[in-house]
């Protein structure tokens, strides 16, 4: 028998002036189905996501839902209908508390509550003003809260890219159990793993177009990267790459960086670690662990309440972030919308820093500046057919120019956090390749990420972090997926259990006297 | 020292007139050697802010209350509280509806036909007059409004060119003026509600063809009488002092000495230079040492006895 | 699938002609300028002549100066309320103090609450993180109130417009008013700074995303002030302009401007939120203002009417530019 | 209870400082009283009207510059439709004016929306047209009250079965206010209405995709602001018996009230009541000002430096008291 699409989109284009989002989409949903959507940075996606949600208008093509055409013009129409969006920015309103937000929504409270348990956030505070909840769980509300409506189709865009390894696992098994009970999902994510896990049907955007539609089965993924990237496709192992071209940075007397006993409030305890010249090392934690404020700490942003930094050996006191600079630290956050000045240009924001010191505030010199700058953009490839306003620059990008900005100033250690989130692989690999590249000219990165499949890409050393410590460090070669995922949950190396990015995990209680 | 405590409400702040009006009534308290203490609320406001004000000051117990009026008939209710409380009340500059409140007012509309009807007879009974006036909604702006409409009256072949609002404010008067210039509309004489020397600076620096001109009493104005060459106009006096002979009336009334009438009018009069005997009243009114802004009438007789110093000085009572 | 996205080489000639204003946002500005000053020449034949674009220069300038204040507050989320008593403050102190002091004193007398008031704003809001608005309402206040008391004290004294202000204010020079002679430099300097220094580069980045060039290792404090004091000292230099102009020291002088300097800057595509316009459109933004207030005074009809009229055409004028330069 | 401090820690220390104010107050004239108190509230209501219009759309996001003419508007409409009118013809008026606010104000909202020009500007412009239509009401002021309105702000409100001292802390004018503005205020505020009021204050793109209906919601927060400042101007005429076409001080003083009442500017935070003690608050102070017979202009400096202060040091305990983390 053959189901009726439930949601069924044609030929959607959207331009925003010369820079055309998308330009045929098309997009099928069947019933029960879990329908991957994806393509590179800047393919789209969130585009399409907005359009069949009524969040913008699109400039031609129809939509129908159930058969029917239809015209969403607004999210509260598209909640009528049955489609219910979790976009790839947060949608709970910051000023008011949890339970106002689903009031605002008109959102069942106790559904939502089993929900929010269901995936894995056990004790909510639902007077807590949403401003004051962590990104990551403020991501899973959003979720929750569209669950609780029980929409006849979910449209998750990067739902798993902010999130830890642990939250993630919860999500993508409520999601599948969405799948089975005959609701429809469309999924974005980057994550292969995600896909193959999830989805039965993959629809790839490439350049605002669908280039094509295919079930997922085993050893698809390389026919999506083919046509995700269309003739881009490069694959080569970047950890062999760095074996082969790479000689170690001679050791030097004083390490790039050296962190001692820092202390922040509950956050830290005791946090000490070396950071070399010419070394990637690579922080592995669970969501919440203390590594936001580690970097915030490293990048002056906030003052430690005890222990000293020492950069070259001299202990340095940070009272803001200008002092890190100074001293040759920059810091890249996992949320570019926190880096980047939106309505300003691509070259504005890569020179930022160059202007920040008083004794910087004369005349800009302007053809050195375009030297410098064009040449980060190079680096980094960054697509600038939209330079003129980074805000209309695809999610991709716009971490490109995150990154640029401190090529361009040079920084001699640079603190990423997290800076493949919600990025396609060819992107991806580009900046693997440029970590490399960094610590092949002797500069320092510390790196974290929430995926810990990347850090076998990218790192020299492993430091883990758990409940605001440093519970272990180890060379690159130790660091297997189980055994990073192990050490995440604060488990002793060596320890026997099998823990598996889709494995049930055990209780909290289990591993805290692990460490 | 004296034995009152007298209260003073003002609603329009910066102005200078206003300003003198405030330095007469303390001038007057000081010189009196009746009053221990002046209760000044003196702010931008209101009627209904001005009510505030004036029940602030029955809150503090003032003997008598001088007020210049936002409105007439807005503040009636604080004043009859006023009076109920015992307290002598007397509005000062206009009239108030309050019947128990005694008033000692310039004659506004008087102000406005007196200029007027000088200024048509100037112009020889016909032409052109750019009539400007002061703040659009302000009771003192439709009291001179119907003066001059009065004058123009009897003179009907004078035309009104053009109506303008100042609102009381010299740059606005100026681009005014300086607009309407350049349109190269000719006009005849020139009415003005007391923003009146920068138009005589507007006229010579456009060197257009000098026109009779009718403003007030400020020092600015009366001297650029004397001093600029052919211009002829004249200043009708509206005397700031008038806030003196308000505090001199509270306190007879206090001493028990109640005048005949509830209202006592101040006339104003017109100093002009168009005649010889005219140029030397100006002459001597005017007084180059005052801010610009200042009427140069800054004593009432009969009802002031401070000295020029004294006003000069603003100083009130233990001060 | 027939429906293909529209591509811009496709576009209408209108389409064009819009995406051609909307990359220079001061064509359609000027443009408007122009329909109003036709408008103008129709009501009242004869009055655009040397003369009166004379007197349009000689209002629009210290307008212009007031709404350079505001661009650039404006720029980083903020506004200047106080620019109007700082004006007022330094015209009043110049033109009580030349009397009885040496000129360079008198000026620097002039200039020192200007500073002052700016230093007082800057740390406001920079530090203290005061919304600019009540910050600078209330130093106006405060500012206000001092010149009173100042004012009593110079009672006696008198007051004199120096006779350099005077030829600033209102002398022509081959029929062209000597304001320009301040006023050129003036918004050189300003369109400089916002476009070619990296001071100016730090208010469009403050005003967008001020997290942002704190990471990029700017001190909002220092931004601030520093834009609060030149934001007065501009206020005060207008100040000094404005009563060689108006000629007439009172307590209210340049107050009267402070409205209109925001609206110039809007009408001139400043965005209140930050980090979005320039200066060049405040200047068209401040003649579009005063030509306005010419047509309003010489239409013939009430008072009530002409505020209306005024309301809907700084309405009509921000919303169609809005539209011309949105959505590029 | 934390979170009580840090919702609610503002109004309470605002209620403190009321309540020492107070105190103060009884200790410069002791004689201070009920009637005084009464007088106390009379003068609190158009400002407590205008700062409750100013709030409900500060909280929305916006600002709205054309609440003291929206007052005069209204206020001279009501006086003089009841000028020479019967004692009746008031029981239609009062309606009337309310709805012409609330229009007036949805149509501020509707213009801002339809133009999509920021509301700074939008309600700037409308400040002109509103006071021009003012001006054509009245062209100066008049127009009369009826009695029995008159007799709603006067006196006080015997509650049966308190004793007749505390009624007399019970102003009628006071019951009037909390009635019109708390009746209105305190079941919306829990309303999806309400919310959306915030939502779309606190952030307006998360608010739209929350499925909140974002132009509605920002018309209806206008409309309400109308008809807070419609009841401003009934007040006003009320108290003063005529209509006054040039508005009075209530726009900046709403501003400044709703700020030292701990609403945000910028939107999303606070509420009503904290701007309604400030209103008691700044009234209070006018209060001790003229009872200690301070020098008028320096009362001037006095209530800037209030204002800066308490907004400065507001600043200074947010600084202080983020938790360490909260901004990495
Ligand atoms: N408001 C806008 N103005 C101009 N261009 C825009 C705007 N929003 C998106 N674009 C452009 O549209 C294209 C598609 O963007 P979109 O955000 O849909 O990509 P995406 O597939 O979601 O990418 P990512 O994986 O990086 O999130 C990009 O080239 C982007 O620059
Ligand atoms: N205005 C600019 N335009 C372009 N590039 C710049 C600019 N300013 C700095 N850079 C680049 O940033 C890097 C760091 O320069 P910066 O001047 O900040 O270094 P510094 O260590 O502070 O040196 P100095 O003491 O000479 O200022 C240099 O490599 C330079 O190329
Ligand atoms: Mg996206
Ligand atoms: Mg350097």
């Amino acid at each position: 028998m053959i189901t009726n699409p439930l949601l069924d989109a044609m030929g959607v284009a959207k331009n925003y002036g010369a820079v055309a989002a998308l330009r045929n989409a098309s997009l099928s949903v069947l019933p029960g189905e879990v329908h991957a959507l994806m393509g590179a940075n800047g393919a789209g996606k969130s585009t399409l996501v907005k359009i069949l949600t009524g969040a913008i208008r699109s400039d031609a093509g129809h939509v129908l839902i159930r058969g029917e055409a239809r015209d969403v013009r607004s999210p509260a129409a598209a909640r009528r209908a049955g489609l219910l969006p979790v976009y790839q920015e947060p949608a709970l309103i910051p000023d008011l508390d949890v339970l106002s937000n689903l009031r605002l929504t008109g959102t069942p409270v106790e559904p939502f509550r089993a929900w929010v348990r269901e995936l894995g956030i056990p004790n909510l505070d639902i007077r807590e003003t949403a401003r004051h909840i962590p990104l990551a769980v403020l991501r899973v509300l959003d979720l929750a809260r569209a669950l609780a409506v029980e929409p006849d189709v979910l449209l998750l865009d990067e739902m798993t890219a902010a999130l830890p390894a642990n939250l993630a696992e919860k999500v993508l098994e409520v999601v599948r159990r969405q799948g089975d009970s005959g609701r429809s999902v469309i999924f974005i994510s980057h994550r292969f793993v995600e896909i193959s896990a999830l989805c039965d049907r993959a629809t790839v955007l490439r350049d605002g177009v669908t280039v094509g539609v295919v079930d997922i089965e085993p050893g698809v993924e390389e026919k999506i990267v083919e046509m995700m990237l269309g003739a881009r496709i490069e694959k080569t192992s970047v950890a062999a790459a760095r074996m082969a071209n790479e000689t170690p940075a001679a050791k030097d007397s004083h390490p790039r960086l050296a962190v001692r006993n820092l202390q922040l409030g509950t956050k830290l305890h005791d946090v000490s670690f070396d950071l070399a010249n010419g070394e990637v090392a690579g922080v592995v934690a669970l969501e919440g662990q203390g590594q936001d404020e580690l970097f915030a700490a490293l990048a002056g942003s906030i003052r430690p309440a005890g222990g000293t930094i020492a950069v070259d050996g001299a202990p340095i006191k940070f009272s803001h972030p200008s002092d890190a600079i100074r001293a040759g630290i920059a810091y890249v956050p996992g949320d570019r919308t926190e880096a980047l000045a939106m309505q300003r240009s691509v070259r504005e924001n890569i020179a930022l820093p160059f202007s920040a010191a008083p004794r910087k505030w004369g005349p800009i010199r302007v053809r050195r500046e375009r030297m410098v700058v064009s040449s980060a953009i190079a680096r980094l490839q960054i697509d600038t057919r939209a330079q003129g306003e980074v805000q209309r620059l695809s999610g991709g990008n716009q971490q490109k120019v995150t990154i640029a900005r401190w090529i361009a100033a040079d920084a001699r250690t640079i603190l990423c956090f997290d800076p493949t989130r919600g990025i396609d692989v060819g992107t991806k690999q580009e900046i693997y390749k440029l970590l490399r590249e960094l610590a092949g000219l002797g500069k320092s990165v510390l790196f974290y990420t929430s995926e810990l499949e990347e850090v076998q890409r990218v790192c020299d050393r492993v430091i883990v972090i758990f409940g605001g410590r440093v519970v272990d460090t180890f060379p690159v070669e130790l660091a297997d997926e189980p055994a990073l995922m192990r050490a995440a949950y604060g488990l002793p190396r060596g320890a026997r259990e099998d823990v598996g990015i889709l494995a049930d995990i055990r209780p909290a209680s289990d591993t805290e006297t692990a460490p | 020292a004296g034995k009152y405590t007298i209260g003073i409400s003002n609603t329009v702040q910066g102005n200078g007139w206003r300003e003198e009006m405030i330095c007469a009534m303390k001038a007057q308290a000081l010189a009196s050697g009746e009053v221990a203490k002046l209760n000044i609320a003196h702010r931008n406001t209101d009627a209904a802010g001005q009510l505030e004000d004036i029940r602030n000051l029955i809150s503090a117990k003032v003997d008598a209350i001088v007020v210049n009026p936002a409105d007439p008939a807005g503040i009636k209710s604080g004043l009859e509280e006023a009076t109920k409380a015992g307290i002598v009340v007397v509005a000062v500059d206009q009239a108030v509806t309050e019947p128990s409140a005694y008033i000692i007012s310039n004659n506004q509309e008087q102000y406005a036909y007196l200029g007027a009807k000088w200024l048509f007879q100037q112009m020889g009974g016909k032409g052109e007059v750019l009539y400007m006036r002061g703040a659009a909604g302000a009771s003192a702006d439709s009291d001179r409004d119907k003066g001059f409409k009065q004058a123009l009256a009897e003179f009907p072949d004078v035309k009104v060119a053009q109506e303008v609002f100042t609102g009381w404010q010299q740059d606005q008067a100026k681009q005014q003026i300086l607009s309407f210039l350049a349109t190269g509309t000719p006009i005849n004489g020139i009415w003005t509600s007391g923003i009146d020397n920068v138009i005589v600076d507007a006229l010579v620096e456009q060197q257009a063809p000098m026109v009779p001109v009718v403003g007030a009493d400020n020092a600015g104005f009366v001297g650029q009488l004397n001093t600029v060459k052919d211009l002829v106009g004249a200043a009708v006096t509206n005397p700031g002092s008038i806030g003196g002979a308000g505090v001199t009336l509270a306190l007879q009334i206090l001493d028990g000495k109640k005048p005949a009438q509830q209202t006592v009018l101040v006339e104003p009069q017109l100093w002009e230079n168009a005649t010889d005997e005219g140029k030397a009243k100006v002459k001597t009114a005017a007084d180059p040492s005052l801010s610009p802004e200042w009427p140069v009438s800054i004593s009432i007789p009969d009802w002031t006895t401070y000295t020029k110093d004294q006003i000069v000085a603003c100083k009130g009572p233990g001060e | 699938m027939t429906t293909s996205a529209t591509m811009p080489q496709a576009a209408s000639f209108g389409g064009r002609l819009k995406r051609f204003m909307a990359d220079r946002p001061l064509i359609p500005l000027v443009i408007l300028l122009v329909i109003l000053v036709m408008i103008l020449q129709i009501l009242r034949p004869g009055i655009v002549n040397e003369r009166w674009i004379a007197n349009t220069a000689k209002f629009a300038i210290p307008l212009a100066i007031l709404a350079g204040c505001q661009t650039m507050t404006m720029l980083t989320g903020g506004i200047d309320l106080s620019v109007g008593t700082v004006a007022t403050m330094s015209a009043f102190i110049m033109a009580t103090q030349i009397v009885n002091q040496d000129p360079a004193v008198a000026f620097v007398l002039a200039m020192l609450p200007a500073v002052l008031i700016g230093l007082v704003n800057g740390v406001g809001v920079g530090v203290f993180r005061v919304h600019p608005l009540i910050m600078t309402l209330g130093t106006s206040l405060i500012g206000t109130g001092f010149l009173q008391v100042y004012q009593r004290t110079v009672i006696a004294s008198g007051a004199r417009i120096p006779d350099f202000l005077n030829w600033l204010g209102t002398g022509l020079t081959y029929g062209f008013p000597n304001a320009l002679f301040l006023f050129v430099p003036v918004a050189v300097l300003i369109v400089f700074t916002l476009n070619r220094t990296g001071f100016g580069r730090l208010l469009y980045a403050v005003g967008d995303n001020e997290r942002a060039a704190r990471l990029s290792g700017v001190r909002y404090w220092q931004v601030i002030t520093a834009l609060y004091v030149i934001s007065s000292l501009l206020a005060g230099i207008t100040g000094l302009l404005y009563i060689g102009l108006i000629k007439a020291p009172s307590l209210s002088l340049a107050e009267p401007l402070v409205l209109p300097s925001v609206a110039a800057a809007v009408i001139g595509g400043t965005s209140i939120f930050g980090g979005r316009g320039g200066y060049m459109g405040t200047i068209i933004g401040a003649l579009i203002l005063t030509v306005l207030t010419t047509l309003l005074t010489i239409l013939h009809m009430p008072e009530g009417g002409r505020r209306i009229l005024f309301g809907f055409i700084v309405l009509f004028v921000t919303a169609a530019y809005l539209r011309i330069i949105e959505d590029r | 209870m934390t979170r009580f401090l840090r919702n609610q820690g503002w109004v309470a220390g605002l209620l403190a400082l009321l309540i020492f104010l107070f105190v103060v107050t009884r200790l410069i004239q002791p004689g201070y009283g009920s009637g005084d108190f009464g007088s106390l509230v009379r003068a609190v209501l158009p400002y407590a009207f205008a700062v409750a219009a100013q709030t409900v759309v500060v909280i929305a996001g916006g600002i709205d510059l054309s609440v003291a003419a929206m007052m005069a508007l209204t206020s001279v409409t009501a006086a003089s439709m009841m000028n020479g009118a019967s004692e009746e013809y008031a029981f239609f008026v009062v309606p009337f004016v309310l709805a012409m606010g609330l229009v007036l104000g949805a149509l501020n909202g509707l213009l801002i929306v339809v133009t999509r020009v920021p509301d700074i500007v939008v309600t700037l412009a409308t400040l002109f047209v509103l006071q021009g239509a003012a001006l054509l009401v009245l062209d100066a002021p008049g127009g009369a009250a009826a009695e029995w309105l008159k007799a709603t702000v006067v006196g006080t409100m015997p509650i049966p079965g308190l004793p007749d001292w505390t009624d007399a802390w019970v102003p009628k004018a006071l019951v009037l206010l909390v009635v019109c503005l708390f009746v209105v205020w305190l079941p919306l505020r829990r309303s999806r209405l309400g919310l959306s009021i915030y939502a779309i204050g606190s952030n307006e793109l998360a608010a739209f995709r929350s499925g909140v209906p974002v132009a509605r919601t920002r018309i209806f927060a206008y409309a309400l602001s109308g008809l807070f400042a419609a009841l401003g101007g009934l007040s006003l005429t009320i108290s003063t018996g005529i209509g006054a076409p040039i508005p009075g001080p209530y726009l900046l003083a709403s501003v400044a009230a709703v700020v030292l009442g701990g609403v945000a500017l910028g939107g999303g935070k606070g509420g009503l009541l904290g701007p309604i003690i400030a209103v008691f608050v700044l009234r209070l102070v006018r209060t001790d000002l003229t009872l200690l017979a301070i020098d008028p202009n320096v009362t001037t400096i006095i209530e800037g430096a209030i204002m800066v202060a308490v907004v400065m040091f507001g600043a200074f305990i947010t600084i202080r008291g983020r938790p360490a983390g909260a901004t990495p």
